[in-house]
C-alpha cells in the first residue's frame, strides 16, 4: 500500500532528525539548558523582592528570595542561593492547584461524555463505565505505586519504587517538581493525568472491546507506558527532560502516547461489525457537554501545570482559551467549505484538536501564536479524519488518533516552532525565534515517545488477547456492550 | 368497522386533528414513525462523513371507525394534511372484525366511537 | 396599540430623569467621586495595614500601605499614597480571578444547554452551535481587537486601537482595572463576559435564523454595539463610568444590552411558523442543568468581578446565591398561584432572572436587600413573560428580554434604590439610604444602553437583512436548523 | 420479625457503649482536648514562623505567630498566645474557601441528576425541582437564621437567634470557626451543606410524594433537625464537639443524619405502587454526570472543610479521590462476582459510597487508610441494598439509607479507627493507633443523631401528614410527579 | 388467523402479559404510543402558558393469533387492563391472511406461535 | 392490496431495505417496537437486584403493496433478515381494503406505489 510507504518515509526522516541532533548536541555541551516538563521556572527573578517591575514576571508572596517557581532542572537549581533552601508553601498557588486538580478530574467524566454521545445508544454505558473505572483504579494505582514509577527521582527510565504508597511525599513542597505547594498536591495533581491518558484510548476500540480485556490491558499499559513516558518528560532524571524537550502539559506524555496507543488497538482489533461506518450520535448534545467539561477542565491541565497562580498560569490560560477557539472556528471553516454546512461535531472535534495541540506550548507561546496553532490544528486533523483514517482503512472508531495524536504532534512541533524566551525567559525559543535546534529536540521527542507507546503497546495488547480475548463475540456486539458487558440499559425504552 | 392507518408529516398534525374534530371523529391513536418514500432526506455530515438519510420522521394515526365515518375520516385526512408536497403521506383503509371497549367489556361498533 | 402608548410615555419619562439629572449634575461637581464598574475599590483602607481590624473591610497581603484593590476610578487613584505606584500580584486573588474566569467561560455552554433544553429536539444543535460558535468566535475576536476596543484607555466611546493584538497587554497588574492580578488575567476575565452577552441574544431568534446571517450580526454586534458599551461603563474614560453609575458585574452592559437587542431580533424577524406558539421544551432536564451550570458559574461572573479574593467578592457570592434563591422561589409561588402547581422551569427561569437582578448591585447591596431583589425580579419578569410578550405579540422565543432585560433593568434600579455605603465604602448610597440622585444615574444608565443598543442593534440587522436574509425558508424551518443549517441529527431515532 | 430483633440488640449495644464511655470520661478530665468538627488546627505550630520545617505542617502567610488555622474548640484557642487576636484574611485561603463553597453548591444539582436519571422518566423533574427547590428555600432560611440556630456561639442544642439575617456577621474572620477567611465566607460555605442535606432525604420517597407535603417537611426538618445536630457537631458549645467527637466535613451531620431520615420517611410513606420494584433508571446517563459532579463537588466538601488552601485541605482531597475510587473499585468486583457483571450503577453508587465513607474522617487518616474505608464502605452499603432492605422489606426507593447512613456510620466509625495524629496534630488517634476511646466516642456521636434525627424526623413527619397528607393519590403516582405535581413533561414525546 | 391490537394504560402493562402468559400466548410486540380519548390529558404550563395536553401515554400490543385463541386473548387483555376507568383502552381485531417466520420460512397456522 | 407488517432485528435493517431496492419496493414506514419471543432477553442488574428482560428492540416495517409484489415483498425481508437464529422474526399480511396519496387524493392501487 501506498499509504505504509509515505509512512515508512516519515520515519526515516525522523532517524536522521535525530541523528543531527545528536552530533549538534554532542558537540554543544550548553544545549541543555532549558528545563522540560510542567514546571517552568521564571529563573531570572531569583532573590529579587519586587521582580514585579520587571514586565513578564511576576512577584509570589513569600518567596522574598527565593527563584518564584522552583524550575525543576539540575541548571535552574544552581541559581537559587544557598541557604534558602526551606521552600514555603504558599496559599494561593495551593489554591489555584487545588482546584485545577479537580478540574483536571472532572476531564475524565467530560471525555465519558464527549466519547458517550457519539456511540450508539447500545454501547454508551461501555463508554462511560471505561472512562469510571479508569478514574478508580489509577487514582488507586498511582498512590500505590504509579507515582513512584513516574515521579521518584533519579533514573532515566523509570523513577523506582522509594515513594511507593505515597512513603516520603509529605506537605512540604518537594522543590524540584513544586517549591511553593505541598509535595502531595502535585502527586494528586499529576494524578488526574494519569487518569485521563489511558481513557483517551477508549475511543478506538470504542463499541468492540471486552470489559475484563479492558481492565487488563489499561492497568499494564499505565504501568508500562504511561509512568515511563512521563517519567522521561517531567521527572528528575528523564532523559527528554535533560535532553530539553518542552512539553509543558503533556502533549508528548498524555496525547501523543494515547493516540498512537489508541491507533495501535484500532489497527489490531479491527473494525466494528459493519466495516467501520460512519459515526451516527445517539446523542450529541451530551458529546457538546463533554466538549465543554474538556474545554473547563483544561484550564486545569494547562494553567494547572505552571503549579501556581503565577503568570505562566495566566499565558497558558488565555493561549489555551485561544487556541481551543481558533481551532473551532478552523474547523466550521472546513466544514463549511468541504461540506456546505459548518457542523456542531465539527467544533466541537476543532475544539479538542485546538486544546491538545496548545497542551505542550501554552508555557511558551505568546496568545497569536495560539491563534496559528489553533487554526492549523484543525487543517492538520481534518486531513488525518477525512482523508488519512480512510485512506489506511483502520477504523478508530472516535478518531483518537486523528485528534489527539495527530494534534499532539502538531502542538509538539509547533512548540518548536513558536516558542519565544519573550513568553518565559526559562523556556526557549523555537524554530521561528531563531533556534532551530529546539525543534528538531521536539521531533526527536515525538519520535521517540511514539515509537515506544506503539510497540510497547502492541506486546500488552497481544498479551492480553492471548490470555483474555480482547474482542467480544459478534452477537455481543451487535446487542452492544451495555446488555452483554454491564447487564444494563442506558434509557428505558418503555415505561 | 374500518381501522384507518394514515401516515403524514410531522407539522401536519395538529391540522389534521382539528379537522377530524370537526367531523365528529375523536378517538385515535398516534405514534412516530420513519417514512421512506419519494421525499428525499437530508444529507447529514459527522466529521466529514457523508451519511444520506433517507428515513424522515412521520407521524402515524391509527383511528378505528364505523363504516359511515370512512369517507369523513379520509376528507378530514386530506383537509388538513395535504400540502400538495412530496412527502404528504397516504391513507391505508383495512377492515376491522371486532372491537371491544376494555373498560365496559362493549363490543362492537357501539364501541368504536 | 395601546401598549405602544404606554412605551412612548416610558421613554418620555426616562429622558426627563436624565435632565434632571443633568441640571443637578452640573451644578454639584462632587458627585462623580463614586466609581462605576467591577472593579470597586474599599478606598477608606488606604495605607492602614490592618485595616482588618474595622468591620467590613479585609486587609490583603502584600498590599502594605495600599489600597487594597485598585478603584478604577481617577478619584480613587487619587488617594493612594505616592511612591507606591508599583502594584503586584496577590497569588490568591490571582487564583481567585483564574477559576472565576473558567467559571465565566462555563456559562456558556451552560446557557446553550438552558436554551437547547427549551427548543423543539430538530433545533437543539442550532442552539448549542450558536453558543460555541460564539465562544470561539469571540474568544479570537477580544484577542484580536475586541479587549483594545472595550478597555483601552482614554476615550469617551471606544477604547481605541492601542491594544490590538494584546500589545502591551502583560503580566504586570494594570492598577486602573485591578491592582493586584496580572493585566492579562483581567482581559481573560472580561473577555467571557464579551463572549456571554451575544450568546444571550440567541433565544429571542431561536428556531429560525439563518447560521452565516447569525454570524455576521454577531461578529458587527460585538464589535459595534458590546465593546462600546462595555468601554462606557468600565473602560478608563467611559462615560457612563465618569458619570458615577453603579454596574457592579454587568447588569446594563450584558444583560440590559443583550436583552434590548433580543427584543429588536425578535420583533424583526418575525414569529415562528405556527404564530409564536408555547415553548415545549424537548428536555427539560438539559435545561435544569444549563441553570445549574450557569447558577454555578454566576459565581465566577458576580465574585470574580471584585478582581480578587476579598470582601467584595464575599458579598458578591452571598448576594448572588441569596437573590437566585430567593427568585426561584418568587417565581415557585407565582407558578403556584397562578397555574395551581409550581413548575420546575419556573423555578429555573427565577433562579435565572434573580441572578440578573443582582449582578448590578452585587458588590453594593446587603443579602437582606438581595432577598427582596430576588423576590421582585421574578415578579417583573413573570409579567413581562406572561402579560407583556402576549400583549404586544412579538416572539421571543425563549424569553430574553422578558428576563435579562426585564431583570437587567430592575437590577440596575434596584442597585439605585438598595445599594449601601455600609456594604461597599466605596459604592454609593442608594434611594433608600437617602441619596436619590443615585437612582436618577442608574436611571440614566439603563436609558442610554436600552437607545443605543436597540437602534444600532437595528441597523446591523438590516445591513444584514439586505446581504445574507436573516431568515431561514420555511420549509428549512419546519425541518429544523439542525438538519438543514448543521447537516446533523441530535439524536438517533432507530437504531 | 428477626430484623427487628437484629436491630434492637444493636440500639442495645450502643446504649452500653454510651454508658462504658460516660464512665471513663467522667474519670479522665483531659479526654476532651481534641476538637471534632471540621476545623482542625495544627496546634503543633502555634508561635512557629517556619513551621514548615516540620514535616506535616504549613505555614500560612500572615499568621506569622498564631495557629495556623484557628481550631475551633476551646482547649485549641487557649494555645494562642495574647495579644495575637485580630485574625486576618488570607487571599488563598479565601480563594479555595471561595471556590469550594460554589462546589458543594453544584453538588445539589449533581444529586439531582444521579437521583433523576434512576426514576422513571415521567418522575424525573419531581426530582430535580424538589432538589432545586431546596437549594432556593435552604439558601434564604440560612441566611434568615438558619445559620444563627446552628453556629451562634454559646448553648449545647441550638445557637440562638444573636446571627439572624446575618446581623454581626461580617468579613472579618470569626477566629473560632476559621481564623484567616471573611466570616459571611464561611457562613456560606456552611449553607451549601445545609442545603444539601435534606436534597439527600429526596431518594427515599422518589416517585410519591405531595410537594407541599414535601415543603412543609424540608422546613420543618432542616430547622428541628438540621440546624440542631450541626450545633452539636460543629458549633461552638456543641455538646459532641464538646465530647471530642471526629466529624471533619460531615458524616454524622450530613450523611447519617439525612440517611436515617430517609429510612424513616421510607418506612412510614409506604411502597410505591407495583410494591417497591427494582429501579429502572430511565437515564443513566444522567445519574453518571450527577455522580461525575457529585464526586467534583466533593472536593469543595471536604477539602473545602479544612477551611484554607493548607495542608489539611491537600490531605482531604488526596483521600476523598483515593476513598471514592477503592470504593467504585469494590463494587465492580462485588458485582463481577455476584452478578456475572460489573455495571456503571454499581460503579458510581459505590464511588458515593466512598465519598460519603471518607467524609468524616477526610482531615484525620491517610491515603492507604483511605482505600481500605473506601473498599469496605462498599461491602456495607452493598449488603445494605441488597440484603438489609429485601430483609426488612422497606421501599428505600433510591437507597438513601443503604448509602449514606451506613456509609456514614462506617465512615464515623472507621474515623475511630483509622484516624491519626501522624495525619493531624490536631485530631486524634483512633483505635488501630492505640486510642479505643475515640472509636467509642464516634460510636457515641452516630447513635445520638440517629436517635435524635429518627425521631423528630418522625414528629414532624406526622404533623405534616396529618395536615396535608404526605402521599399522592394511586391516580398521580401512576401518571407521574412530573405531570400531577408540576404540570410539566420532561420530555416532548412527540414533535 | 387474526391480528388483535391493544390500546392499553402503560401501568398495566405487566399485569397484561402475566395473564397472556397463563393463556399460553407468549409471542407479542409492543410499543409506546400516543393516546387521544374519552381521559382528559392534563394541563402542562410553561412560563405561565397553558398547554392542554390532550394526547396521554398508552402502551399498544400486536399479537398475531390462531383463531381459536381469540377469545381467550380478549379475555386475558380484559383482565389484566381494566381498571372500570376511563382510558383502560380499546382491542382491534383484524384478519391476518398469512404469517411467516422469518427464521425457518414456515407459514400459515404454524408460523404464529 | 396488502400491508405487510415484518418484524426483524434493528440490525438487519439496512440489509432488508437493500433487498426490498432490489425487489422495487423503494416505501416503507419503519418504526422501533420491543419484541417478545422465544428469543431470550439479556439479564439486567440494577444494585445487585435482577430484572429478566424479556422484551428486546426489534423493528417493524409497515409496507402496503399491489398483490403481485406480496410474494417478492416477503421474500426480499426473507433475504435480508433471515440469520437463522431464534428472534429473527414474522412478516404479517392483511388485507387492504383502500389505500390513498394524500398529495394527489390518488386512491387504489395507483396510490400505493
Ligand atoms: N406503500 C407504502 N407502504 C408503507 N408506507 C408508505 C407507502 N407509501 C408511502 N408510505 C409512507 O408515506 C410517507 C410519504 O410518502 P411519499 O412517497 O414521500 O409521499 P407522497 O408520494 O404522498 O408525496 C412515506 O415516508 C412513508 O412513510
Ligand atoms: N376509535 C379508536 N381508534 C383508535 N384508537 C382508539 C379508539 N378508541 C380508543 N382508542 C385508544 O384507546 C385509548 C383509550 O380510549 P378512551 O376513550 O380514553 O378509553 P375508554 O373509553 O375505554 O375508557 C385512547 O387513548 C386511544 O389511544
Ligand atoms: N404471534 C406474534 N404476534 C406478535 N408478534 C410476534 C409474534 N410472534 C413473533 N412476534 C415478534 O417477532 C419477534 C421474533 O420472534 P421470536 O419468536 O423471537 O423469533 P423466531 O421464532 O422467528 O426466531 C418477537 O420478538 C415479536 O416481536
Amino acid at each position: 500500500m501506498r499509504q505504509w510507504a509515505v509512512l515508512t518515509v516519515l520515519v526515516l526522516c525522523w532517524m536522521s532528525a535525530g541523528m543531527a541532533l545528536a552530533t549538534e548536541t554532542a558537540t554543544r555541551p550548553g544545549a541543555t539548558l532549558s528545563p522540560g516538563g510542567s514546571v517552568q521556572g521564571f529563573t531570572s527573578s531569583h532573590g529579587e523582592r519586587d521582580g514585579g517591575g520587571s514586565d513578564g514576571l511576576m512577584p509570589v508572596e513569600g518567596a522574598t528570595r527565593a527563584p518564584l517557581i522552583e524550575a525543576q532542572s539540575a541548571p535552574a537549581s544552581q541559581v537559587m542561593p544557598t541557604g534558602e533552601s526551606v521552600p514555603k508553601n504558599d496559599t494561593g498557588d495551593t489554591a489555584w492547584v487545588l482546584i485545577s486538580t479537580a478540574l483536571v478530574m472532572l476531564m475524565t467524566p467530560g471525555l465519558a461524555f464527549f466519547y458517550g454521545g457519539m456511540v450508539g445508544r447500545r454501547n454508551v454505558l461501555g463508554i462511560l463505565m471505561q472512562c469510571f473505572v479508569l478514574l478508580c483504579v489509577i487514582s488507586v494505582q498511582w498512590v500505590l505505586y504509579g507515582y513512584s514509577l513516574s515521579f521518584a527521582p533519579g533514573k532515566g527510565f523509570w523513577g523506582g519504587l522509594e515513594w511507593v504508597g505515597l512513603k516520603g511525599v509529605g506537605f512540604t513542597p518537594y522543590k524540584d517538581y513544586a517549591a511553593t505547594i505541598p509535595h502531595q498536591l502535585f502527586m494528586m495533581f499529576q494524578g488526574m493525568f494519569a487518569i485521563i491518558t489511558p481513557a483517551l484510548i477508549i475511543g478506538a476500540f470504542a463499541e468492540r472491546m471486552k470489559f475484563s480485556a479492558f481492565m487488563a490491558f489499561m492497568i499494564l499499559w499505565t504501568t508500562f507506558v504511561y509512568d515511563p513516558v512521563a517519567h522521561w518528560v517531567w521527572g528528575v532524571g528523564g532523559w527528554l527532560k535533560d535532553l530539553g524537550a518542552l512539553d509543558f502539559a503533556g502533549g508528548t506524555v498524555v496525547h501523543i502516547n494515547a493516540g498512537i496507543a489508541a491507533l495501535m488497538a484500532a489497527i489490531f482489533i479491527g473494525k466494528r461489525n459493519g466495516g467501520g461506518k460512519t459515526i451516527l450520535p445517539h446523542n450529541l448534545p451530551f458529546t457538546i457537554l463533554g466538549t465543554a467539561l474538556l474545554w473547563f477542565g483544561w484550564f486545569g491541565f494547562n494553567a494547572g501545570s505552571s503549579l501556581g497562580a503565577n503568570e505562566l498560569a495566566i499565558n497558558a490560560f488565555v493561549v489555551t482559551n485561544t487556541a481551543a477557539a481558533a481551532a473551532g472556528l478552523s474547523w466550521a471553516l472546513l466544514d463549511w467549505v468541504f461540506n456546505e454546512k459548518p457542523t456542531m461535531l465539527g467544533v466541537a472535534t476543532g475544539a479538542v484538536a485546538g486544546l491538545v495541540a496548545i497542551t505542550p506550548g501554552a508555557g511558551f507561546v505568546s496568545a497569536l501564536s495560539a491563534i496559528v496553532i489553533g487554526m492549523f490544528a484543525s487543517i492538520f486533523c481534518y486531513l488525518a479524519v477525512t482523508v488519512v483514517k480512510p485512506g489506511f482503512g483502520y477504523d478508530d472508531a472516535l478518531d483518537v488518533f486523528g485528534v489527539h495524536c495527530v494534534g499532539g504532534i502538531w502542538g509538539a512541533l509547533a512548540t518548536g516552532l513558536f516558542a519565544s524566551k519573550g513568553v518565559n525567559p526559562a523556556g526557549a525559543d523555537g524554530l521561528f525565534f531563531g533556534n532551530p535546534k529546539q525543534f528538531l529536540v521536539q521531533l526527536l521527542a515525538v519520535g521517540g515517545t511514539m515509537i515506544y507507546s506503539f510497540v510497547v503497546s502492541l506486546v500488552i495488547y497481544k498479551i492480553v488477547d492471548v490470555i483474555l480475548k480482547v474482542r467480544v463475540s459478534e452477537k455481543d456486539e451487535t446487542v452492544g456492550l451495555d446488555l452483554t458487558q454491564h447487564h444494563e440499559n442506558a434509557y428505558t425504552i418503555l415505561e | 368497522m374500518k381501522l384507518i392507518i394514515a401516515i403524514i408529516k410531522p407539522d401536519r398534525l395538529e391540522a389534521v386533528k382539528q379537522e377530524l374534530y370537526k367531523t365528529d371523529v375523536n378517538l385515535m391513536t398516534v405514534n412516530e414513525v420513519l417514512g421512506h418514500g419519494r421525499q428525499m432526506g437530508v444529507t447529514e455530515v459527522y466529521r466529514g462523513v457523508k451519511e444520506m438519510g433517507n428515513l424522515l420522521r412521520k407521524i402515524r394515526l391509527e383511528i378505528a371507525v364505523n363504516e359511515d365515518f370512512v369517507e369523513p375520516t379520509i376528507k378530514a385526512i386530506l383537509n388538513g394534511a395535504q400540502t400538495g408536497q412530496i412527502g404528504d403521506g397516504k391513507i391505508f383503509v383495512m377492515d376491522l372484525v371486532e372491537c371491544v371497549r376494555i373498560r365496559t367489556e362493549e363490543r362492537g361498533t357501539t364501541a368504536i366511537g
